[in-house]
């Protein structure tokens, strides 16, 4: 048994040099991530602190209805008056918390529903087949259907963008989850004993966790977007509080005589959406879990 | 082949009959009431309540979900609580303009997101790839009716060479007449998907790009446009297949949408409408119907694998 | 056939490729200077990452440019320099003046594409015949290469093909135009080795025929002994040696050759002692497993991997399970660890049933019965340490954490590798280390029966022999029954005390190792030794 | 398609999606709209809201006011060819006497209702009633139109299905689109009066072969139809709209309608903090006429303060009370809230958001009652939901309300008798207000004959709707017309006709 130790050695020498980079710096290296992350910490302090320097967002000035931007009123106002720059900031709340709210919900439920579709046989069929059915409704009207019906709150808002985004999550984990129970290792696991749960915290959840939060970035784009048509439609957010959807569906009729009115939240709302896209991108290729890209 | 046809028909139906049971349950259990909107300003409660009698809507859940069901089986939709059309009769009025829309803004973007996407995964890491990954995810940042507004304005308004709004049926207008209206909701509904194709064209090319037989291909001095032709569009075409159908769900979102910002008289405005007025058998029947032009699609793109992969066999 | 007296089709002088940053090492290959004649084959032997591909990608003119950048040397083939030539003149000489077969015929091969179109696609290329030319070409290429039955095998797909015949259609592809090198990539790994036989035959075949040069890239001495004129010996980018074959096989001299040869088991059987104990401490009885789902409405496509397999294992003895690829080996050995059910049949542990144990009672069991897999890169879990991963076992069974670590540095010496690497994470170590680790994770359960599945086939040679002596070692060091795996003879004949060949998930023959080598019974087994490569040549026994 | 001569086409863009055909059974405007293309009726308002024969060429009236004698005009004739029977007509007033709310007044005192021959209809009265013709030459919803006996044989609860008029259009149900488009070709047999027309009155001549009716549901999508000519007419643009439409060389904007929509804000009487009439009055010296109007309409020139419940410019105008709202004096308001028992209940304001007047009307609502110390919970929803929530008249809790907002057209809220004055919560509107005296006042309206009579009881309830405070008016808003220039022959009134207009 001499002949091993000289072989570890040989090969120690070579391995020390190969550390594991870390995920961390190699995110910091990745250009998109850097530049869509700073963008949108950019969007999101704006978002906080915006507000306590800004006008009231609610505040009816009927006399300076329509006004077009100006050194005093940035953005212009709308047909109630109202500081289009406050609500456009204040907006920007609704926008991010929708997006984050519809992100972390889904992908919880997702990972949940993922999990035991992926290890439950017998669960598998139901639930796949009632994510088939919720996939086929197209999401837009579901959404609409949803939020008309129950009532326009932030909460059925996130809700009823939810419900369409999690089987997606939902496939992409199950998929993950079936690919790694046939890895060797969690065979190994199952061969030395380990009990189920432990077997899916340990050796299959951590594998879940870089597909997920690169669908999340994907899913909190989404949401933001479908919050904003489902605004434009007239059935979002209750106008009362400004969300961009919201500012941008007042301002349809007013598109041709106060285009700022949608301008300036669709401008918002684009870049917003890229960076968290950008970001995601970025991610996807750091953590470059194959599975998500073909989701 | 037959027999897997037959069988992935009949696995749609748990699926269509979840659908059913979902959307008729988040119809009745929400609120809001076909009867009210019918009565109008002037009705009372009374009237109301009578209305409700009429329309069936003061019966147990159970029993009218039965009757709906029973209905189904019969191959009936149901008739609008407000027109009295059947609902298939409106579909039928309304089909043609969203499915000629469909159809124009999938072979748009085909033709426009396949070649690109394929640009970008030989041209990986150029410019031209920057560009198009930059397009694509910029497709996925704007929202639809933004886009078609400032196409509106650009194309209608200021430079005034295609039509503001509406449908013109081919088959009564002609071709011309046609096209020069559809074209503004091709291209606003286009774009995301596009995004979405190009995107995912960009990745499965790159992919089989990797593949040993590109190598082969390579070895017997083949030339790069042609192995991008013959080996790598075809192996990659089922990826690319597959989400041009999941997209249809995507794409029927932004029917809604564009079909209200252009005025196009299609089912998306049909079943906005019929949300708004609480039209239950509309709605029912229509989220229905899309689920299962939905689901056939897909039915359609799976059996279409086998004319893309000989390895494919059902 | 000695050097000078042929033309040299391809010579190869002082070529250096550079390494991207950031990688192992600064040069792919550095300083390499080989030279292929006509009517000759130059094999190319080395470890893994030693050169060999990348030698034979410039050549071809197929390396990834972006990473891989030729800095110094030439490459001269029938006299012209291709490092010099534009991409449209290597465009127009491959497949016309060289060609190349590769590893893996199934992805070598366009999936989607008719096999008779991909040969007919290259005449496309080079020539201006008409189709019906061109056909009658790829047909007669393909009699060539002794395909069966040429015109209906035109229109098959690759996946239609037997893996032999896939790359017999890689081979008709690139002799189509009668190329004057032919390079070959490990051209038969992939193969079983009765198909590997032939694939080598045909090659020396038509090697001859055409007389053109090759240049034979492959890890497996016993091919280099069946079919080398020459051989050069890479080791970490540069040649070390070269030579005629007999030369290298029978008297090498660089310390490198010597240790790889070394290293080459031996197809001869050493003398096994036989512990005459009846104690089995595994039995199998009418073992049965059939794949596939009878479910509703589909008949499903039943594969019956396993039929009726007795088989019985003593402590202190290996049984080697061979055969070829799909003749139900894992199968047997899946279902002996209970990671699939049984179709039927009894699995007694210590005359304890298994087979169809609920998993509440197994749990006691599991412990009993390890197993190490084929793959050393999917054997760990790349999120935990590998002390993490070793203790994992015993802690299950109720070892507190510091008892689990005592027990996991005292195996990491038995396998031999420094205590203080159990911090490290999988990818901090080399193929070889990684066995090593999952082997010292089976030991931790302190098991009776230990079943090697494939566990040395990713491995080197150099690597490889030195994992068997270590399995060798553990059994008999903890008298473990222990169930080896493998479909390479050499490997089996060097470790098992008893074998058993399977075929088409039946036990077609079992016996004593010495038995079974020196007289085989069954037609099967018959073909299968009598393919096995090199089996002229008499390796090292490993002792 | 080929023809021989030009059609000539009136595109218009409709305010509303027509949604249901029976004109009866439902109150929408474009229902009425509809009806008013295809049916005709007895009586009609003319410009002066004076009712004058339109069907009937003459009519006697007994000495005692109880027997009304009504002879058809000659030549009428139904879309099928048919001709136009008395009988046709009782069993079309007869449906309409059971939905709408001034039918069922009106029948109340009918004794018999009959066809004594072909052209002839006998009404016999219980008692004198003030408002026969004002009842059956109703103007706006629902109007009783005449339809074909078996038609009308239709339960008045349940839609007909047999679209068959007398009017100067045919409703081409084959070419119907519901939630698009609508198609009327000229009715060739229809015999117009020969006075000229005035609103509803006078001779409907049908200018145009063909009517289209195309719904968008996009204000900005419409007026570039418009001013692209895609479109002929633009029943309700955006009061906002206006300076691009004005801009426009080939484009006519205007106001059509002298009467104007009066905006509505609608207390629930039966639920706390507004069922004390001391918190409602309060809340009524908070709300000022020209945030709203100006908030929600914009350019003044589209809209008037009106303080009166009957609108402003009709003959029981009058400013009795309505000094409450008027005033304007937020911190007398205030005051008036401090002296009540009103102990921060929220305020829940029903917010339709597909309305943007509504909606608007509700910010400023909340906006106002904020400023006066109330709490206010504003909910949004679509206008739907707002109609079958607000007749619940359980607690909030239960999905019950406090305020929401809507508008009449001038033409509803003439007199008293228009059901938005109702002071019986059995069966009055939505609000549900009690008073027996304003219900006195109201009922003794039917029976008064004089102009001076009506006036007088016209002061009285309103004096007791303010005194109640019934609800907020809102002020009196224009919403104008636009067409392109080769449209003409528009008629002023409440409601949009589309006889005497043509194309050129
Ligand atoms: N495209 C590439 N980019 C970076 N490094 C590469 C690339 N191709 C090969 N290498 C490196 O070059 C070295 C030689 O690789 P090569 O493929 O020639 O080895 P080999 O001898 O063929 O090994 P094997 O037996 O495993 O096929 C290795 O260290 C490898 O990591
Ligand atoms: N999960 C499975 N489902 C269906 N068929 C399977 C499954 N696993 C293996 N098989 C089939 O069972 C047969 C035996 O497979 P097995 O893996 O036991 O072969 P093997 O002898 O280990 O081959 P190799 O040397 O390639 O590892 C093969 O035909 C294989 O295709
Ligand atoms: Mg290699
Ligand atoms: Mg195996």
């Amino acid at each position: 048994m001499t002949d091993t130790n000289q072989d570890q050695l040989m090969s120690d020498s070579v391995l020390s040099q190969r550390e594991d980079p870390g995920v961390l710096s190699m995110m910091l290296n990745n250009r998109a991530i850097f530049w869509g992350g700073s963008l949108l910490l950019l969007f999101a302090l704006i978002a906080i602190f915006g507000p306590l320097f800004t006008a009231d967002p609610a505040a009816l000035n009927p006399i300076k209805r329509l006004k077009p931007p100006s050194v005093e009123i940035w953005f212009g106002s709308d047909f109630l008056g109202r500081d289009i720059f406050a609500r456009v900031i204040y907006g920007g709340r609704i926008s991010l918390v929708v997006g984050i709210a519809v992100a972390v919900i889904a992908v919880i439920i997702g990972l949940f529903l993922g999990l035991v579709a992926g290890y439950v046989r017998a669960l598998d069929a139901v639930i796949m087949r009632v994510m088939d059915g919720l996939m086929s409704i197209p999401a837009i009207l579901l959404a609409i259907a949803l939020i008309s019906l129950s009532g326009a709150t932030l909460s059925t808002v996130v809700i009823a963008i939810v419900i369409p985004e999690i089987p997606r999550v939902v496939r992409l984990v199950r998929a993950v989850v079936l690919t790694v129970r046939e890895e060797p290792y969690v065979e190994a696991a199952i061969a030395a004993g380990t009990r189920l749960p432990l077997i899916m915290v340990r050796h299959i959840l951590p594998n879940t966790i870089a597909p997920l939060i690169v669908q999340a970035t994907y899913v909190c784009a989404s949401a933001m977007l479908t919050e904003s048509i489902l605004g434009f439609l007239g059935a979002g957010i209750p106008p009362e509080i400004p969300s961009w959807g919201n500012i941008m569906s007042e301002g349809r009729t007013y598109f041709q005589i106060s285009p700022w009115i949608i301008f300036f939240p669709g401008i918002a709302l684009a870049l917003t959406v890229l960076a968290v896209n950008i970001v995601g991108d970025g991610l996807r290729d750091t953590l470059d879990p194959r599975i998500a890209r073909k989701m | 082949m037959y027999f897997y046809i037959l069988k992935r028909i009949l696995s749609t139906i748990p699926v269509m009959i979840i659908v059913a049971l979902f959307v008729f349950l988040m119809l009745r259990l929400a609120p809001g009431d076909p009867a009210a909107v019918i009565a109008g300003d002037y009705a009372t409660a009374e009237d109301v309540e009578r209305i409700r009698e009429q329309l069936g809507l003061n019966e147990p859940i159970p029993v009218q979900m039965y009757k709906w069901v029973a209905q189904l089986a019969s191959g009936d939709l149901g008739t609008a609580i407000f027109s009295k059309l059947p609902v298939t009769t409106l579909i039928g009025q309304r089909l043609e303009p969203t499915l000629l829309l469909a159809l124009s803004t999938i072979t748009f973007t085909v033709l426009v997101a396949v070649p690109l996407g394929t640009l970008a995964a030989y041209k990986a890491g150029s410019w031209v790839d920057r560009f198009v990954m930059l397009f694509s995810v910029a497709g996925f940042s704007v929202p639809v009716f933004v886009l078609g507004y400032v196409l509106i304005y650009l194309l209608s308004m200021q430079l005034k060479i295609l039509p503001v709004q509406g449908y013109k049926s081919p088959f009564e207008h002609g071709f011309i007449e046609f096209f020069r209206h559809i074209i503004l909701p091709t291209l606003t509904l286009s774009v995301i998907y596009i995004a979405l194709i190009a995107r995912m064209t960009r990745a499965s090319v790159q992919e089989v790009l990797q593949e040993d037989y590109v190598r082969t291909a390579r070895a017997k001095g083949q030339s790069e446009f042609k192995i991008l032709l013959r080996h790598a569009l075809r192996n990659a075409a089922v990826p690319i297949v597959t989400v041009i159908g999941l997209g249809i769900a995507l794409m029927i979102g932004g029917v809604v949408v564009t079909e209200s910002v252009f005025n196009i008289p299609g089912l998306g405005r049909l079943v906005l409408d019929a949300v708004l007025a609480r039209d239950y058998p509309v709605i029912q029947g229509l989220i229905l119907f899309f689920s299962f032009v939905y689901i056939l699609i897909n039915l359609l793109i799976d059996l279409s694998y086998t004319l893309f992969d000989p390895r494919i066999r059902y | 056939m000695s050097e000078g007296k042929a033309k040299p089709v391809l010579e190869i002088n002082g070529l250096t490729v550079r390494l991207p940053e950031g990688a192992d090492r600064e040069f792919a290959i550095e300083d390499v200077t080989l030279s292929v004649s006509e009517g000759e084959i130059v094999c190319i032997v080395g470890e893994s990452g030693s050169g060999k591909s990348v030698t034979a990608f410039t050549v071809m003119g197929l390396i990834p440019k972006k990473d891989l950048t030729p800095v110094a040397g030439e490459v001269l083939l029938q006299g012209e320099d291709l490092l010099k030539k534009t991409d449209r003149q290597m465009r127009a000489m491959r497949g016309e003046n060289m060609a190349m077969v590769f590893q893996e015929p199934m992805t070598a091969l366009n999936p989607v594409m008719r096999v008779g179109d991909q040969i007919a696609e290259l005449l496309e290329i080079h020539t201006n015949m008409s189709g019906t030319a061109r056909k009658k070409r790829v047909i007669d290429a393909m009699k060539d290469v002794s395909l069966p039955d040429p015109n209906k095998m035109y229109l098959s797909y690759p996946h239609q093909l037997s893996g032999g015949q896939r790359q017999r259609i890689m081979i008709a592809m690139a002799l189509a135009l009668e190329p004057r090198l032919l390079i070959a990539d490990e051209p038969t790994t992939a193969l079983d080795v009765t198909t590997q036989a032939e694939v080598l035959e045909l090659i020396k075949d038509i090697q001859r025929r055409h007389g053109m040069g090759v240049m034979f890239i492959t890890h497996d001495f016993g091919v280099v002994a069946d079919i080398a004129d020459r051989v050069v010996v890479m080791q970490n980018g540069k040649i070390v040696e070269q030579g005629t074959r007999d030369e290298i096989i029978a008297a090498p001299k660089h310390p490198y050759t010597k240790m790889l040869i070394g290293s080459v088991p031996s197809l001869t059987p050493p003398a096994h002692s036989h512990p005459e104990t009846d104690d089995a401490a595994l039995k199998t009885h009418g073992l049965n497993m059939v794949y596939g789902r009878h479910g509703f409405l589909q008949k499903g496509r039943l594969v019956h991997a396993a039929q009726d397999v007795e088989l019985v294992v003593r402590r202190g003895e290996t049984l080697g399970v061979v055969g070829e690829s799909g003749s139900g080996k894992s199968t047997v050995a899946r279902c002996i660890v209970r990671l699939i059910d049984p179709t039927s049949g009894d699995i007694d542990i210590e005359g304890v049933n298994i087979a169809t144990m609920p998993e509440r009672e197994l749990r006691a069991f599991r412990q009993q019965i390890q197993i190490v897999f084929q793959d050393p890169y999917r054997s760990l879990n790349p999120r935990r340490t590998v002390g993490q991963s070793i203790v994992e076992g015993p802690m299950n069974y109720g070892l507190g954490a510091d008892e689990a670590r005592v027990r996991a540095e005292e195996l990491m010496r038995v396998v031999g590798l420094a205590p203080e690497a159990l911090d490290r994470f999988p990818h901090q170590f080399s193929g070889g280390q990684r066995q090593r680790v999952c082997i010292a994770r089976a030991l931790a359960m302190e098991p009776k029966v230990l079943i090697a599945d494939e566990a040395v086939s990713a491995l080197d040679v150099s690597v490889q022999a030195q994992v068997l002596r270590l399995l060798r070692d553990v059994r008999e060091r903890y008298d473990l029954a222990m169930l080896f795996i493998t479909h390479d003879l050499r490997v089996a004949a060097q470790i098992c005390d008893r074998i058993m060949v399977m075929q088409h998930g039946v036990v077609v023959e079992e016996g004593r190792t010495e038995e079974v080598y020196a007289n085989p019974q069954h037609p099967y087994t018959q073909s299968l030794l009598a393919a096995a490569p090199g089996r002229d040549v008499d390796f090292a026994q490993l002792v | 398609a080929t023809q021989t001569t030009a059609e000539t086409v009136l595109r218009v863009i409709p305010h509303a999606d027509l949604k249901n055909l029976d004109p009866i059974w439902t109150t929408a405007y474009i229902s009425r709209n509809h009806g008013y293309l295809i049916y005709d009726t007895l009586f009609a308002m003319d410009e002066n809201f004076a009712p004058q024969p339109q069907m009937v060429e003459d009519w006697t009236t007994s000495e005692d006011g109880l027997t009304w004698t009504f002879n058809l005009r000659a030549g009428l004739k139904w879309h099928d060819g048919a001709p136009v029977t008395a009988a046709d007509c009782v069993a079309s007033l007869e449906r309409w006497g059971k939905r709408d709310g001034m039918g069922q007044q009106l029948f109340g005192v009918i004794d018999s209702l009959t066809a004594s021959d072909e052209d002839t209809i006998v009404m016999k009265l219980t008692e004198p009633y003030g408002l026969v013709l004002e009842s059956i030459g109703k103007i706006s919803s629902n109007v009783p139109f005449m339809m074909p006996a078996r038609v009308a044989a239709t339960d008045p609860f349940e839609q007909i299905e047999d679209y068959t008029g007398s009017g100067p259009f045919v409703f081409q149900k084959d070419e119907w689109v519901p939630g698009s488009t609508v198609v009327y070709t000229k009715f060739e047999d229809y015999v117009p009066r020969s006075e000229p027309p005035s609103a509803a009155a006078g001779g409907k001549v049908a200018k145009v072969d063909k009517v289209v009716w195309t719904y968008f549901p996009d204000q900005t999508t419409a007026l570039n139809a418009l001013m692209a000519g895609e479109i002929d007419f633009f029943e309700s643009p955006s009061n906002d709209l206006m300076p691009i439409l004005e801009a426009n060389p080939d484009v006519t904007a205007e106001i059509n309608d002298p009467l104007g929509n009066i905006g509505f804000a609608r207390f629930n009487h039966l639920l706390p903090p507004f069922d004390d009439v001391a918190v409602r009055r309060a809340a009524l010296m908070a709300m000022k006429q020209e945030d709203y109007l100006a908030g929600a309409v914009g350019d003044q020139k589209f809209w008037k303060t009106c303080y009166s419940v009957f609108p402003c410019g009709t003959p029981l105008a009058n400013d009795v009370g309505s000094d409450i709202m008027s005033s304007g004096d937020l911190e007398a308001a205030k005051a008036a809230l401090a002296a009540t028992d009103y102990d921060g209940t929220p305020v829940v304001i029903m917010q339709p958001t597909d309305i943007p007047l509504l909606s608007a009307f509700s910010l400023v609502t909340a906006e106002n009652l904020r400023n006066i110390g109330m709490t206010v919970e504003v909910q949004a929803m679509d206008w739907s939901t707002l109609t079958s929530r607000r007749a619940k008249r359980d607690p909030v809790a239960d999905g019950g309300w406090n305020m929401f907002h809507t508008w009449w057209i001038g033409a509803d809220v003439i007199d008293p008798m228009a059901i938005a004055f109702s002071g019986n919560p059995e069966k009055g509107w939505f609000g549900w207000p009690t008073d027996a005296e304003l219900e006195t006042a109201r009922s003794a309206y039917a029976k008064a004959s004089s102009l001076e009579e009506k006036q007088e009881i016209g002061r009285k309830v309103q004096e007791r709707l303010w005194a109640i405070g019934a609800s907020g008016e809102l002020g009196q808003f224009f919403v104008p017309v636009a067409y392109r220039n080769n449209v003409k022959g528009l008629i002023k009134s409440p409601v949009q006709f589309f006889w005497n207009m043509s194309v050129e």
